[in-house]
């Protein structure tokens, strides 16, 4: 099977500290591929790189077989590209479903269109429903989104993800300061999505990452250490000496 | 070309110059560090004209009037900044613009209160008001020099209590990163009220400086504001370097476009249209220049690092 | 349906009828009251206080309303308040007007409503040429007049290269060219200056530049505060005894005062021309001037002698019709004569309605009491009438 | 609930505004005072370009510290044809409309790349410099200005030459203008303009190129404002630089904020408070400028919604 993604010497500089550091990956179509490593690893880094939201230094990403390297992160998106943030960024003052609404009507052709009024646009607001259906938050659509709680925040990075219908999905710590219930929702709503979308998944739950992902990759110092099925890095010495001896893990 | 008249011209394009590093200066600093844009800047410099005219007037010396003039000057402005400006850091720059530049509209009313509308000369003891010859057949008027040591030197002693000292550095982390000086635990309300009771003074002491040339008068800083901030802009928001390179450059472009342009035009176009073209070209280069600049840099020549 | 509007409104103007009689003689008066500009209007204001005051507040038989406005030294408020003063207050006279560009944006709204407008200094070239109108009056000059003399003043003192300065604006550019018609020596540079808000007012660059040049003289037009500083700068340049000083407008009693404070003694002796100063001989005027003095205690420059003329010529103009205003072409005919006391002495009105009148040198002097002033010396030019009347078909 | 009572408060207040503009000149026709009508005038046509600015200002968070350059150049593309005897009067709009939005492309095209305080500082910096270009213009009176003899020509249309024509002229396309930027508002156009003064980068990352909606918005701002300010150019029928001053463009923004930003009336308010107070202040006292500094002061630090605001804060308090 061709691989969907295809990284290539991937590097990232801030100043004098490298974020990534000749990063090869191939991420297979339909897997859920979870990227884990201790703060700092330059994991964001990397989701950002494959987002467009920075420029890359060095290497190539392939996508489909196509070259995006030097992409911007509007074009990546209509290709099939959707990223969730780890720090929430969202239209603060606009309303749940309308930042919904938006992620749809970014791929329902071009917005130069003057006339009709959007909010009452079908087109817009059914896919825009179902989707916050899917994440559960269509009971708070008319909510402004300034006063969602952090959860219903998250729940909304990822409706926003969806609402673009994505081939690949990458996600910045989803679960990040979710209670135990919430966090249960979402692997289950990502289980459900796994059928026809490939994700990338960032996160320091390791109990969400060993029930979710098909492949894992540890990346410490902005360099991949190792990559394989949950099982095989579970028993990478490598990874042991340098990740999992961490108290994270025995904790979560 | 005439050299004479060329070093002439570079002497007055370094007085402009230092003038308007000596606004510009506080105007980055203020605009770095508390993230305000000031419009009402250039109030001060023209409270600071006004003092000093009234303090010379009552002293009847010009050095006196000034000593007696930056700090008057400074307390305005740490009055304004306790009063109003404290105020509005959290809000955004519309709300910054908007406010001062209702602050603006308040001063030179109260100036045209407190000193009527017909402005003040500041006269200039016999020393000053003569003329020195720097160099062989270039004869500089004395006070302008004056200007342009006193500036220089305060561009030195800022230079060396920003590099050298605790505040210049709490000043410098400041410009480069806001949120880091909380997390020093400095006071910053206190800091933010010296800088811009600083900046004050600085922006007062340019108005003292230029005032025996043109005279005190209401509005004078309005314009000269602008100008000012297309010096931080072109220097980069928050670079006290930024800020004097850009001075000297404005300064000399300033001064050359209205020296030589005239000149220049004619070979392109008929004398008559030169002659009227060239004033208004002149003052359309530095705004081409700062265009230009944010074209290639959208952050100045030397944006501060970590913003 | 606009039609129809109309019509329902000008039948209401209609049922109302015409306006009441006037019991009072309303005069709008524009000038420069804040900005920095604002201390010529004060010194305009101060003389038509003045002159109602000296005519017992009454012309006529009928009472004086003057009402005074701002043009805040724009153009387009200058039109507002005119718009206001002919709209609103339905004023008689509309006079005023220091800034050329302020009454070429103003004259239409005064003029178009059928009222007498009447310049109290600005007089630029287009309303004495093509834009002449038979309700436009002048107590000031053309423009190019004053520095017209001045160039055959240059001529007469044998000065053979001249350095010009005066501000980017309608009457800068007047200026310049009236001297540059009449001077018969080498013009070897010319600076238009940026005027208006935001005026430059350090010359540095444009001084070095005279000093360059080597000419035997400099001419400058800078009215108001901006001549005050380029006399300063003028002698801290050390100019001052090396290109000798030609001016029109500038070195006034509004600079004066301040230069005598600045020690600026560079400027005595310095000469301009003028078609008045405070010591020209005539009744009219030393009661002007010792007035002025006495309410004020300061000399009146030339805004206010031209603004206390303005008084007078309105006052002929009602007295010839006995305070019947509605007589309008009884009022125009008798302005048309200059039938009035005027502080420069008997003059006449061209067909442009500008002045046809004399002008002076004038050498700045300390007078008995120390005060610099201005002292006539002679008269240059002999009842002079502006080259643009000819165009002027009226 | 809460909606619907601020809805009919809102639309009490529009039905009863533009009822007494339509009504006005009656009124002064009756009484003799044409100045009202002048004022009325000049306030309305100030509020078609204080809602174009709201437009970027407002809705797209676009702070452009120069929109008066558009006042200028539509005046300007009024008087230089009637200066040559062309008045033309669709043809001079035209040009102002198109004119305006070149000028809007060209430097939006440059402005929009760069952010916060640069965006406010290079947007002026653009205005001084067409500023300057007029005043170099001796032909076109430079910094004198030009007067305009005749005002645009509308065939049998109508003949605005008349103030009372002219009028209602100016209340039907202010009327257009704001339903126009309405309808733009509420478009999708519009929800793209909105989410990316709300948050530029996701909307990046969701799928949209905000640079170039952002651009286009810009260009249509311009285009309004360039209207109102051929509608200006015959209403004073004198045109000069200081339309274009930096402070003109300042109180621009000040309108916008008094009114409140982000409203379909807020610019109309601000306008006519602004109108207003210039008039009835300086009336008042020579020092009027002090009030009215520390009005605007008052304005920034106690009521954030302007004008448009306190109406809501009125409808949501009655019920």
């Amino acid at each position: 099977m061709t691989p969907i993604l295809k990284i290539t010497s991937l590097c990232k500089q801030f100043g004098g500290i490298t974020a990534t550091n000749n990063i090869d990956l191939n991420i297979n179509e339909g897997e859920i591929h979870a990227v884990i490593g201790p703060n700092g690893a330059g994991k964001t880094t990397l989701i950002s790189q494959l987002s467009g939201d920075l420029k890359a230094d060095k290497g190539a990403i392939l996508f489909q077989g196509d070259l995006i390297t030097n992409m911007p992160s509007n074009k990546r998106s209509l290709l099939g590209i959707a990223r969730t943030f780890q720090i929430t960024s969202l239209m603060l003052d606009m309303s749940t479903l309308d930042n919904v609404a938006l992620a749809v009507q970014a791929h329902s052709g071009h917005s130069y269109r003057f006339w009709q009024d959007a909010r009452q646009d079908n087109q817009l607001i059914e896919p825009a429903l179902y989707v916050l259906k899917q994440v559960g938050l269509l009971g708070r659509k008319d909510i402004i989104t300034r006063e969602l709680s952090h959860g219903e925040h998250r729940q909304l990075e990822i409706a926003m993800a969806l609402a673009t219908q994505p081939k690949l999905l990458l996600l910045d710590e989803p679960m990040a300061g979710m209670g135990g219930e919430e966090t249960q929702k979402l692997i289950a709503i990502f289980k459900k999505l796994k059928t026809g979308k490939t994700m990338i998944l960032i996160e320091h739950d390791m109990n969400a990452v060993f029930s979710l992902a098909d492949q894992i990759t540890v990346m410490v110092y902005g360099e991949i250490i190792a990559t394989g099925s949950p099982k095989e890095i579970r028993a990478n010495q490598k990874v042991k000496a340098a990740y999992l001896g961490d108290e994270e893990l025995q904790t979560c | 070309m005439d050299w004479v008249l060329f070093v002439t011209q570079i002497l007055n394009g370094l007085q402009l110059g230092v003038l308007l590093f000596l606004l510009a200066s506080g105007l980055t600093l203020i605009f770095g560090i508390m993230d305000f844009v000031n419009l009402a800047h250039g109030s001060l410099y023209m409270i600071g004209a006004y003092f000093c005219g009234t303090f010379t007037d009552i002293t009847d010396s010009f050095f006196y009037g000034i000593i007696l003039a930056i700090p008057a000057t400074a307390v305005v402005g740490v009055i304004v900044e306790i009063i109003i400006i404290r105020r509005l850091y959290s809000q955004d720059h519309l709300d910054h613009v908007l406010a001062t530049f209702g602050l603006i509209l308040c001063f030179d009313a109260l100036v045209h209160f407190a000193w009527g509308p017909e402005g003040m000369a500041i006269p200039l003891p016999a020393i000053l008001d003569g003329q020195i010859e720097i160099l062989p057949d270039i004869v500089f008027p004395t006070f302008r020099l004056l200007i342009i040591t006193t500036g220089l030197t305060l561009a030195i002693i800022l230079y060396l209590v920003i590099t050298r000292t605790r505040s210049g550095m709490l000043i410098r982390a400041g410009a480069s990163n806001r949120t880091m000086i909380g997390a020093l635990g400095i006071d910053i309300k206190t800091l933010f009220t010296l800088v811009f009771g600083a900046g004050a003074a600085m922006a007062g002491l340019a108005g003292m400086m230029i005032s025996p040339i043109t005279e005190a008068s209401i509005g004078m800083g309005n314009d000269i504001i602008i100008v000012a901030f297309v010096v931080i802009i072109i220097g980069g928001i928050g670079s006290v370097k930024g800020a004097f390179i850009a001075a000297i450059l404005v300064g000399f472009i300033d001064t050359m476009g209205r020296s030589f342009l005239d000149t220049f035009l004619k070979l392109l176009l008929s004398a008559e249209s030169a002659e009227t073209a060239a004033p208004a070209l002149s003052a359309m280069l530095i705004y081409i220049l700062m265009a230009t600049i944010l074209i290639f840099r959208p952050q100045g020549l030397f944006p501060p690092r970590g913003r | 349906m606009f039609r129809k509007l109309m019509l329902l409104a000008t039948a209401g103007m209609l049922a109302i009828g015409p306006a009441v009689a006037a019991d009072k003689v309303k005069i709008g008066f524009v000038t420069t009251i804040t900005t920095p500009a604002g201390v010529i209007g004060k010194d305009m204001v101060d003389a038509v206080n003045l002159a109602v005051k000296d005519i017992g507040g009454k012309m006529g038989g009928l009472e004086v309303d003057l009402i005074i406005e701002d043009d805040g030294f724009k153009p387009a408020i200058g039109k507002q308040k005119t718009d206001k003063l002919v709209k609103q207050n339905d004023v008689d006279f509309v006079a005023g007007f220091i800034w050329s560009h302020v009454l070429l944006a103003s004259q239409k709204s005064a003029l178009d409503a059928g009222k007498f407008l009447i310049s109290s200094n600005a007089g630029p070239s287009q309303i004495a040429g093509k834009l002449c109108h038979k309700n436009f009056f002048s107590t000031s000059w053309q423009n190019d007049q004053t520095p017209m003399a001045m160039g055959q003043l240059l001529n007469q003192k044998g000065v053979k290269s001249l350095y010009i300065m005066a501000p980017n604006y309608a009457a800068g550019k007047d200026m310049s060219a009236g001297v540059e018609r009449v001077f018969k020596g080498k013009i070897v540079g010319k600076d238009l200056t940026k005027w208006g808000k935001g005026a430059q007012l350090d010359f540095s660059a444009e001084l070095a530049k005279a000093k360059a040049s080597g000419a035997e003289g400099i001419f400058v037009f800078y009215p108001g505060k901006a001549g005050g500083a380029f006399i300063k700068q003028y002698a801290q340049a050390g100019l001052q005894g090396k290109i000798p000083l030609y001016s029109v407008f500038t070195v006034d009693s509004i600079a004066l005062p301040k230069l005598q404070k600045a020690k600026m003694n560079g400027v005595m002796g310095s000469m301009m021309t003028q078609f008045w100063a405070p010591d020209l001989d005539n009744a009219q005027n030393k009661k002007f001037v010792s007035g002025f003095k006495k309410a004020y205690g300061r000399y009146p420059s030339f805004y206010a002698a031209q603004s206390y003329d303005t008084i007078f010529l309105i006052k002929s103009a009602v007295e010839a019709v006995n305070g019947n205003l509605s007589d309008v072409n009884g009022m125009r005919a008798a302005m048309k004569k200059a039938n009035f006391p005027s502080v420069r002495g008997k003059f006449s009105y061209g067909n442009n309605h500008f002045p046809i009148q004399n002008f002076y040198s004038r050498e700045v002097v300390s007078d008995a009491d120390g005060v610099w002033t201005t002292a006539v010396r002679k008269v240059v030019l002999e009842n002079h009438q502006d080259t643009y009347a000819k165009n002027c078909k009226m | 609930m809460e909606k619907a009572t601020r809805f009919t408060l809102r639309v009490k207040i529009t039905v009863v505004i533009f009822l007494v503009l339509f009504f006005l000149p009656i009124y002064t026709g009756l009484t003799d005072n044409g100045f009202y009508l002048d004022l009325v005038n000049r306030l309305m046509i100030l509020a078609i370009a204080a809602a174009s600015l709201n437009l970027i200002l407002g809705h797209g968070g676009m702070i452009s510290f120069g929109h008066a350059a558009y006042l200028g150049i539509g005046a300007y593309c009024v008087g230089i044809p009637a200066y040559y005897g062309v008045d033309n009067g669709p043809l001079q709009i035209f040009l102002a409309v198109a004119a305006s939005g070149i000028f809007a492309l060209i430097t939006g095209a440059i402005c929009l790349r760069t952010k916060g305080v640069y965006f406010i500082m290079i947007t002026m910096a653009f205005t001084q410099m067409v500023f300057f270009g007029f005043v170099s213009v001796e032909e076109y009176g430079g910094d004198d200005g030009l007067v305009i003899d005749t005002r645009s020509n509308f065939g049998s249309f109508i003949n605005i030459e008349d103030n009372i024509n002219l009028y209602y002229f100016i209340l039907i396309s202010l009327i257009i203008c704001l339903f126009l930027i309405h309808k733009i508002t509420k478009s999708r156009f519009g929800l793209v303009i909105e989410g990316s003064r709300s948050n530029e980068q996701r909307m990046r990352s969701i799928g949209f190129d905000t640079y170039r909606y952002r651009l286009i918005c810009y260009v249509i701002a311009g285009c309004i404002c360039g209207y109102a300010g051929a509608l200006l150019g015959n209403f004073t029928n004198f045109i000069s630089p200081e339309m274009m001053d930096w402070a003109a463009s300042g109180e621009l923004i000040f309108m916008v904020i008094l009114g409140g930003t982000g409203s379909l009336l807020g610019p109309v308010f601000g306008a006519a408070a602004f109108v207003i107070l210039e008039e009835w202040l300086s009336s008042l006292t020579l020092y009027w400028h002090f009030i009215f500094g520390a009005l605007l002061i008052m304005v920034v630090l106690f009521a954030r919604g302007g004008i448009s605001g306190i109406v809501t804060y009125l409808g949501n308090r009655k019920q």
